[in-house]
C-alpha cells in the first residue's frame, strides 16, 4: 500500500533535512513509537504499538536512513515483528525536499507500507486507513516541530486492481530504489520478550 | 494457555463435566472431548454453519462461543436428533429420502437448522426456511435437493 | 439357477436407478468417518511455519524458542530435510520434481512452508510454531505472470529460467492467410483469477512407519499419485506404501496430486512416531487454488457467421510450483479451443511461474478459464454480426465425422441436442419485459471439455462364497457417490443384488490415475465389465457346457457355483487403459488424438441487473451434460447442479486477492462462497442419453461448470449491452461496464 | 493465561475491567470477541461475562421511550412486538445482522461495543437519535449512539466502562427504513448501510436524518445536506439532489466489497432509494 503525503513547512531545506535526521526527534512525531535507541549511525531500534479497536499489536524493529541523496532526497526503512498477531511490518519512507523562494520547504513524502501475517490479512480496508491515518499524523507533528503549515494533500493506495496505473508505477519504481539501498537481511528477525 | 474450569453442560440429554481452559471454543469441547463428529469447525468465522449445534433450542455457531460461556445449559447436536430406537428424525430422514447431500460434510447443521425454523414456526413456508437456511453453506452445491426434502416436510406438515 | 426372466428384471433395476448412496444415514446424522476424524494410537500434531514473504532467501531458522516450549518434541527444516539419510529424494512433484517437503534455501510465496512443528498436542504444536524465528534475506518477488515473463523478471527456479512452466503450440491450416482475407476480425482478451476450491474438510494427513513399510491416511483425491511420489522420495517400492482414505469432506480437485503428504511423511519417518497435521482454513487457501489466466482470441469470420480462423494466446500463471501446470497448460491449448469448427487455428498456450499458491486443479481445470473466453467472444461476434447467439453457433459447432483442431476425427457428438435442451427450457427468444431499474436477459454457453488418453485404472471384483461381493478400486468418494455407483455397474456387469456388493475405500490395493477430471464412471465401467466378465468366464468354466459371458440373459448362480467346486471366492481383476497418443510428444506440434472421448455440457440462464448498482441476480438456469448412459439419476443431477451453483462462485463474486503478494482474503469472510439464496429456486438440469444400451458412459462432473461464468457474462450483455471481460463479474464490475468507467 | 470471571453485579465488572484497560475484555455473546481470538488477534487476560448480571436483557417501554438491554439478541429485538410497532428500521436492521446462528447470540450492546464498520443496527440508531447507557467505575452516564464510536472498532467508552442499554424516543409522527446492500454473496457483511428517518408536519417535511453506514469507520450523519430539505415536500428534485451530495460528500472506504468509487456510487442510489420510502 502506497500513501503519499505532501506538505510545506515555513523553514529552509537545511532544516528538514536535520529534523530527519535527527531519529529520536523524527521518531517522536510517530504515533505509538516507544524505546527508540540508536543501535549505530544509520540504525535504531524501536517498538510500534498499532492499536485497531481491541487489537494490540506491538512491532518491535528497527529503523535505518539514508541521507546519501540528502538534502534532496530522505529515505527511510523499518520494519517488525509483532508476536501477538504474529505479523510483519515493513514501511519505506521516501521523502523529496523542494525548497521554495519564500524560505518554505516542500515535502513530498511517499511512504510504502506492507502488513504482513494476520494483522495483514484483518480487513485490508482498515488496515491501510489506519495506516494513512498514521502518515498523517505523523506529517502534522513533522509540520508543527519544525515549525510549518498543515499539510496540504494526502492519498492511499492499494497495490492491487483499485490502484491508479500511476500510483503503481511509483510503487515499482519506489521498490526499486529500496531493493538497491537496502539490500540488507534479518528484516523480522526479532526477540520477544 | 488458559486456567482450566471444570464445568457441567448437558449434551443430548446427558449431562457430562468437563475440564476445558477458557479460551477453548465449544466446537472443540464436543468434538475432541466428546467425540461428537457431527460438530465441524469449518471456517471458525461462524459464517459456514458446519458446526451448528442447538443450544436450549435455538441454532448458534459453536465456534463462536467458548464453552465456559455455556457451562451448565443444555447443549444438542445432530447425533442427539435421532430418535431413541436410533431411526432417523423426521427432518434426518426426509433429506435421506431425497438425497440431499454429497460430501455431506455441511449435512449435520443443515439438518440442525431445518429442525430449528420448524420448531420455532412449524407453518413455515419452503422460502422461509429458504431465509432461515441462508446462513448455512454447502460446497458440493445441494441447494436443490435440499429444498426439495424441506418442500416435503413443508407439504407433510400441512398435511 | 437364476432364470433369464429374472435376471433382465434385475437388471433393469439396478441402472438408471436413484439408489441412497449406501452410507446415506451416516452422512445425514454426521457419524460417517472422514479422514479429519480419524487417529491413530500414539500420533503426534505437526503445525507448520510459513513464510510471510513472498521471495526470500532462508538464512536461518531459529528454533530454540519453540523447543523450549513444554511438549514440543522436534522442529524439522527444510535444511533437516535436505541433509536426512532417511530422505534420499526430498525434492517431489508430478511433473518436475521442484518443490521440497519444506522450502530448502529459499521461500517462493507467501505460505510457503519453513517448518514443521511436532509436538504432543494440537496447541502446543501452535505455540510452538509461533516461537520459531527464521531470518530472511528477501529478494524481489513477482505476482503477475505477464511481469514474470520479462528478461530481468525476478527467476523463482534457477533450473527453469524465464520462469518457463510450460509451453504448447498447434498451429493447423493458414490462419494468416485466412486472417488477411477475413471479411470480419474480433479480437478481445479475457481474465480469470486465481479463486479456491474450499473444501470443507481441510487437508489432513496421519504418517505411520513400521520398519520401512508407510501407512498414510489421506484427505486426497489421487491416492495412486502420492504412493508413487511418496516411494520415491524414501526410495522404497511403492508396493511398501499404502495410502488409505475415506469419504472425502469436498475435494473439487484442491485434494489432487500432493499437498501436505510429503512433509507429514518425512517427519513420521525421521521421528520415528506417527505424525497428524490438519490444516487451518487459512491454509488451505495457501495451498492450491485454480490457474488464474489470460486468454487473448482473434477470429475472423465470413459474411454468414462462420469461423474461418482464430488465433489463441493463452497464459496461465502456474504459481510457485510446477505441480501439474507444464501439462496442464497443454490441456488448457486443447480445452481453449471450443465447441467449434476452425479451418484455421493457431494457439499458443503457457504456463509461468510466479511467487503466488501453486496452483494445481480445480473443478472443471483449464476448461472454466477458456470457455469463460470462447463462449464470451461467440456472443460478441453474434452481437457484431447481428447474428442471434444460438444461430451463430448453430452454424458452427462440430459434429459427428468432423475434425478437431488437432486433427482427431470426432465421434459422440451431441452439441446440438445440448443447446436446443437448454435453449427450449430457458425460452430462448421469448424476452421479458424489464421492470424499472432492472435490465433482464438471458444468455447460453456450450463448452467442450477433453478426456486426457493415457489414463489408468484397475479393479479388482471379488465373489465371495456367501455370494456376497467385494470391489477393490482406488476411487475416492468425494460427495458424488462413486462407491455407489460403482456398485450398481458391479451389480450390472455381474447380474447380481445391488445389496450383496460393497465397494471398498481405497487402500492402494489397485491403481487408479485419479479420481478427477470426471472420468470415474466412464473407465470404472469398462474395468468393471472386464473383471465381471471374467467371473462370469471362470464360472462358465466350472460349469462346462455353459456359457456365461457377457450376455445379460444368462447370469450364474455363483454360490451355487462355488459351493459344487468347493472354492471360496472368484476373482476377476479388470483394467481400463486409454491408448496411449503421441499428440502432446512435441509440445510446439500438437497433433492427432488428443481426446479418449468427449465431455459435453451446455447452460442457459436468465439474469436481472441492477443497473444502479450493477448486482446480478440470476433468476433462472438451467444446465445439460450428455450422459451417454446414466447409472444413478440424482447423482448426475446432482452433478449437474452442483457444478452450476459451484460455477456461481467464481463468475460473480469469489477471488483469491493478492495484495503486496500476499493473499488478503483467505477466510470465507472475505471470500464468500453462494449460499442458497444466492442460488436460483428454480434451477434444473438434464442428463442427456444415448439410446444406444451400450452406449459410453460420461462421467458429468464438470460439464456444467465452465459454461456458467459465460453464460451469465452473456446474459448480462444482452440485457445491458455492457460486456464483462474479467471474472469474477462483480457488481462493481458489471456497473463500471454499464457506465464505460474504466478500472 | 485467559481467565473467565462471571461478576454478579456491574460495580465488580466495571472494577475487574478497569484493572487492566487492553488485557481484561467483556464478553456478552462473544461472537465478535471470540472470532478475533480465534483468528489469533487477541489474548486476553480476563473476560468479563456479563451474563450473570441482572437488568441488561428485554426490551421495555414507557411513555416516552423504548429502551433495550446490552444483552438483548438481534432475535429477540427483531422479533419483538414493540420494536417492530416503534422502531420498525431497527427490527429491520436487527433482522439482516450476519445469519439466524449470529443474530441468536450476539447482543446489541455487544454489536454498539465492537464498533465494526460493516454493521447493520448502528447506522439505523444513530438516525434515531437514540441514546446509549453506560456504566463505569465512575458511575453511570448517557451519550448519544453517534458519540459512541470515534474509529475502526473504536468507541469512545472510558476504561471500566459497559453499555448498559441503549434507549429511543417514541414518535408517531416519525418513519424511518434502513435500506441494505450486500455487493457478493447474501452471506456478506453491508457494502454501504443507509437509513432515513424523516418526520412530517403534515406534508412538510420537519425533520430529516440520513445516516451513511459500513462504507465509512462510524456512521455518518448529514444534516448539512439535508437541511435544505426540511419544509419541503421531499419530491424527487429534493430526494436527488440529496442522494447526489452525499454521495459527493462521503469518503468511503476500500476493500473487498468495493472501491471508493463504487461506494460512492452506492450510497448516492441507497439514499435515492431510502429516501423514496420515507417519502409522503
Amino acid at each position: 500500500m502506497l500513501i503519499e503525503e505532501a506538505f510545506s513547512v515555513d523553514a529552509p531545506r537545511a532544516e528538514v533535512v536535520r529534523f530527519l535526521l535527527d531519529v529520536p526527534r523524527m521518531g517522536a512525531c510517530v504515533p505509538g513509537v516507544e524505546d527508540l535507541h540508536r543501535v549505530d549511525d544509520a540504525r535504531y531500534e524501536a517498538t510500534l504499538v498499532v492499536r485497531v479497536g481491541p487489537i494490540q499489536a506491538r512491532f518491535r524493529g528497527d529503523v535505518s536512513i539514508d541521507a546519501t541523496g540528502a538534502p534532496d532526497t530522505i529515505v527511510a526503512s523499518a520494519s517488525g515483528r509483532d508476536s501477538t498477531t504474529g505479523s510483519v511490518a515493513q514501511v519505506r519512507f521516501f521523502a523529496d525536499l523542494v525548497e521554495s523562494e519564500d524560505g518554505s520547504t516542500e515535502i513530498r513524502s511517499a511512504s510504502d507500507v506492507t502488513i504482513r501475517g494476520r494483522l495483514g490479512q484483518f480487513g485490508s480496508g482498515v488496515v491501510a486507513s489506519t495506516a494513512r491515518e498514521m502518515v498523517k499524523t505523523f506529517a502534522q507533528c513533522a509540520g508543527q516541530e519544525i515549525g510549518g503549515v498543515a499539510p496540504s494533500a494526502s492519498r492511499s493506495s492499494n497495490t492491487q486492481g483499485i490502484a491508479p496505473v500511476v500510483a503503481r508505477g511509483v510503487l515499482s519504481w519506489l521498490r526499486e530504489i529500496w531493493s538497491r539501498i537496502f539490500r540488507r537481511r534479518g528484516q523480522v528477525r526479532s526477540r520477544d520478550e | 494457555m488458559s486456567s482450566n474450569s471444570q464445568l457441567t453442560l448437558s449434551v443430548n440429554g446427558n449431562h457430562v463435566t468437563v475440564e476445558v481452559p477458557a479460551d477453548e471454543a465449544l466446537v472443540h469441547t464436543l468434538r475432541d472431548r466428546l467425540g461428537l463428529r457431527s460438530v465441524r469447525p469449518t471456517c471458525g468465522l461462524g459464517i459456514c454453519g458446519t458446526c451448528t449445534v442447538q443450544l436450549d433450542g435455538v441454532v448458534v455457531s459453536s465456534c463462536l462461543l467458548l464453552t465456559v460461556q455455556v457451562s451448565g445449559r443444555s447443549i444438542r447436536t445432530s447425533e442427539g436428533l435421532t430418535n431413541d430406537d436410533g431411526s432417523l428424525s423426521r427432518v434426518q430422514q426426509a433429506f435421506v429420502d431425497n438425497g440431499a447431500y454429497q460430501c455431506a460434510y455441511c449435512i449435520p447443521g443443515m439438518v440442525m437448522t431445518v429442525e430449528a425454523c420448524f420448531a420455532e414456526s412449524p407453518n413455515a413456508s419452503v422460502e422461509e426456511v429458504r431465509e432461515y437456511l441462508a446462513g448455512n453453506l454447502c460446497r458440493c452445491g445441494t441447494y436443490v435437493s435440499i429444498l426439495e426434502a424441506v418442500t416435503e416436510l413443508v407439504k407433510g406438515e400441512r398435511e | 439357477m437364476t432364470t433369464s426372466a429374472d435376471t433382465l428384471v434385475r437388471r433393469a433395476r439396478v441402472l438408471g436407478v436413484s439408489l441412497p448412496m449406501p452410507d446415506a444415514a451416516d452422512r445425514v446424522v454426521g457419524t460417517l468417518e472422514y479422514t479429519v476424524d480419524h487417529s491413530v494410537e500414539g500420533m503426534v500434531h505437526a503445525r507448520l511455519v510459513r513464510s510471510p514473504y513472498p521471495h526470500a532467501r532462508i538464512i536461518d531458522v531459529d528454533v530454540s524458542g519453540a523447543l523450549a516450549e513444554d511438549g514440543v518434541l522436534r522442529v524439522v527444516t527444510g535444511a533437516d530435510i535436505e541433509t536426512a539419510v532417511e530422505i534420499p529424494n526430498p525434492f517431489f512433484g508430478l511433473t518436475r520434481r521442484d518443490q521440497a517437503p519444506l522450502a530448502i534455501g529459499k521461500v517462493r510465496y507467501v505460505g510457503d512452508p519453513v517448518a514443521l512443528v511436532v509436538a504432543e498436542t494440537p496447541q502446543t504444536a501452535r505455540a510452538g510454531a509461533e516461537s520459531v524465528l527464521v531470518d530472511y534475506d528477501e529478494l524481489a518477488y513477482v505476482v503477475d505472470p505477464k511481469d514474470a515473463l520479462v528478461p530481468d523478471a525476478p527467476v523463482l527456479h534457477d533450473e527453469w529460467p524465464g520462469n518457463e512452466c510450460g509451453e504448447w503450440r498447434l498451429d493447423r491450416g493458414d490462419v494468416d492467410g485466412a486472417m488477411s482475407n477475413a471479411t470480419h476480425l474480433f479480437e478481445a482478451t479475457y481474465t480469470s483469477p486465481m479463486a479456491n476450491a474450499v473444501p470443507f474438510e481441510p487437508h489432513v494427513a496421519i504418517a505411520v512407519w513400521v520398519d520401512d513399510f508407510l501407512e498414510v491416511w489421506t484427505a486426497t483425491q489421487w491416492p495412486s499419485a502420492v504412493r508413487g511420489e511418496l516411494a520415491h522420495m524414501f526410495d522404497i517400492d511403492p508396493g511398501k506404501v499404502q495410502v488409505r482414505v475415506f469419504p472425502l469432506g469436498g475435494g473439487y480437485g484442491a485434494k489432487s496430486q500432493l499437498k501436505i503428504e510429503p512433509v507429514v511423511a518425512a517427519a513420521a519417518r525421521m521421528m520415528g512416531r506417527p505424525v497428524r497435521l490438519e490444516l487451518d482454513r487459512d491454509e488451505v487457501f495457501l495451498t492450491t487454488g485454480k490457474h488464474p489466466a489470460r486468454m487473448n482470441i482473434r477470429t475472423a469470420v465470413d459474411a454468414e457467421g462462420r469461423f474461418i480462423a482464430r488465433e489463441i494466446d493463452l497464459l496461465y500463471n502456474g504459481g510457485a510450483y510446477a505441480v501439474v501446470t507444464p501439462k496442464a497448460v497443454a490441456q488448457g491449448l486443447l480445452r481453449s479451443i471450443g465447441p467449434y469448427r476452425f479451418p484455421n487455428i493457431r494457439i499458443r498456450s503457457r504456463g509461468v511461474y510466479t511467487n503466488t499458491i501453486p496452483s494445481g486443479s480445480f473443478r472443471g481445470a483449464m476448461t472454466n478459464q477458456a470457455a469463460f473466453a470462447y463462449e464470451s467472444h461467440a456472443d460478441e461476434i453474434a452481437a457484431g454480426l447481428g447474428i442471434d447467439p444460438y444461430e451463430l453457433r448453430e452454424r458452427n459447432l462440430l459434429e459427428d465425422g468432423d475434425l478437431f483442431a488437432s486433427g482427431q476425427v470426432m465421434h459422440d457428438i451431441h452439441f446440438r441436442e445440448l443447446l436446443q435442451d437448454v435453449a427450449k427450457v430457458i425460452g430462448w427468444g421469448k424476452e421479458r419485459a424489464s421492470p424499472a431499474g432492472k435490465a433482464i436477459g438471458k444468455g447460453l454457453a456450450v463448452i467442450i471439455k477433453t478426456t486426457p488418453p493415457g489414463t489408468r485404472s484397475e479393479v479388482r471384483v471379488e465373489v465371495h462364497a456367501d455370494g456376497q461381493v467385494l470391489v477393490h478400486t482406488n476411487s475416492v468418494d468425494m460427495g458424488q457417490g462413486v462407491l455407489g455407483t460403482l456398485a450398481q455397474l458391479t451389480a450390472h456387469h455381474l447380474g447380481v443384488d445391488i445389496e450383496k456388493v460393497r465397494v471398498r475405500d481405497p487402500d492402494s490395493s489397485t491403481f487408479d490415475s485419479m479420481t478427477a477430471g470426471s472420468r470415474t464412471t466412464f473407465v470404472a465401467d469398462h474395468a468393471i465389465g472386464e473383471a465381471c466378465e471374467s467371473i462370469r468366464r471362470q464360472a462358465a468354466e466350472i460349469v462346462a457346457g455353459r456359457s456365461y459371458g457377457s450376455d445379460p440373459g444368462t447370469t450364474p448362480d455363483y454360490e451355487e457355483i462355488m459351493r459344487e467346486a468347493s472354492i471360496t471366492a472368484l476373482i476377476g481383476e479388470g483394467v481400463y487403459q486409454s491408448t496411449p497418443s503421441d499428440a502432446l510428444s512435441n509440445p510446439l506440434d500438437v497433433k492427432g488424438e488428443v481426446a479418449d472421448h468427449w465431455h459435453q455440457g451446455a447452460v442457459a440462464v436468465e439474469v436481472a441487473v441492477d443497473v444502479e448498482t450493477g448486482k446480478v441476480e440470476i433468476l433462472r438456469c438451467h444446465g445439460a451434460a450428455w450422459a451417454g448412459r446414466v447409472v444413478n439419476p440424482i447423482r448426475a443431477r446432482q452433478q449437474s447442479e452442483g457444478s452450476i451453483i459451484f460455477g456461481m462462485g467464481p463468475a460473480l463474486f469469489e477471488e483469491v486477492i493478492f495484495v503486496d503478494g500476499q493473499v488478503s482474503n483467505p477466510n470465507l469472510s472475505d471470500y464468500m462462497i453462494p449460499s442458497i439464496v444466492d442460488v436460483p429456486i428454480n434451477l434444473t438440469s438434464s442428463s442427456l442419453e444415448s439410446p444406444d444400451p451400450d452406449a459410453d458412459i460420461h462421467g458429468v462432473g464438470e460439464m456444467t461448470i465452465p459454461a456458467v461464468a459465460p453464460a451469465i457474462a452473456n446474459a448480462i450483455a444482452r440485457a445491458t449491452g455492457a460486456r464483462v471481460r474479467d471474472l469474477p463479474m462483480t457488481a462493481e464490475r458489471v456497473l463500471r461496464a454499464i457506465l464505460g468507467e474504466p478500472e | 493465561m485467559t481467565r473467565f470471571v462471571e461478576p454478579r453485579d456491574l460495580q465488580e465488572a466495571c472494577a475487574i475491567l478497569a484493572d487492566d484497560e487492553w488485557g481484561n475484555k467483556v464478553i456478552s455473546g462473544g461472537t465478535a470477541l471470540v472470532l478475533m481470538m480465534r483468528q489469533g488477534l487477541i489474548a486476553p487476560s480476563t473476560l468479563v461475562s456479563i451474563g450473570r448480571i441482572d437488568d441488561l436483557d428485554g426490551i421495555r417501554k414507557d411513555d416516552s421511550r423504548i429502551t433495550i438491554g446490552a444483552r438483548t439478541t438481534h432475535t429477540a429485538i427483531a422479533a419483538s412486538a414493540e420494536v417492530q410497532r416503534w422502531l420498525p428500521s431497527l427490527a429491520d436492521a436487527c433482522s439482516r445482522v450476519g445469519n439466524v446462528r449470529v443474530r441468536n447470540v450476539g447482543t446489541l450492546g455487544g454489536n454498539l461495543a465492537e464498533a465494526d464498520y460493516a454493521a447493520d443496527p448502528p447506522t439505523v440508531l444513530v438516525g434515531l437519535d437514540a441514546l446509549c447507557h453506560v456504566i463505569g467505575p465512575h458511575g453511570a452516564r448517557v451519550l448519544p449512539v453517534a458519540d459512541l464510536a470515534t474509529g475502526f472498532y473504536t468507541t469512545s467508552l472510558g476504561p471500566g466502562e459497559i453499555i448498559t442499554g441503549v434507549s429511543v424516543l417514541i414518535d408517531e409522527h416519525r418513519v424511518s427504513v434502513y435500506e441494505k446492500y450486500v455487493s457478493r454473496s447474501s452471506e456478506d457483511r453491508p457494502c454501504v448501510g443507509v437509513s432515513a428517518t424523516a418526520r412530517y408536519d403534515g406534508t412538510s417535511l420537519d425533520q430529516l436524518n440520513v445516516v451513511v453506514g459500513a462504507a465509512v469507520a462510524v456512521p455518518r450523519r448529514f444534516d448539512e445536506v439535508t437541511a435544505s430539505a426540511l419544509g419541503g415536500t421531499l419530491d424527487e428534485t429534493a430526494r436527488r439532489d440529496i442522494a447526489a451530495a452525499i454521495g459527493e460528500a462521503i469518503d468511503p472506504i476500500e476493500d473487498a466489497r468495493g472501491s471508493a468509487w463504487y461506494r460512492r456510487k452506492v450510497t448516492a442510489v441507497l439514499v435515492k432509494r431510502a429516501l423514496e420510502r420515507v417519502s409522503r
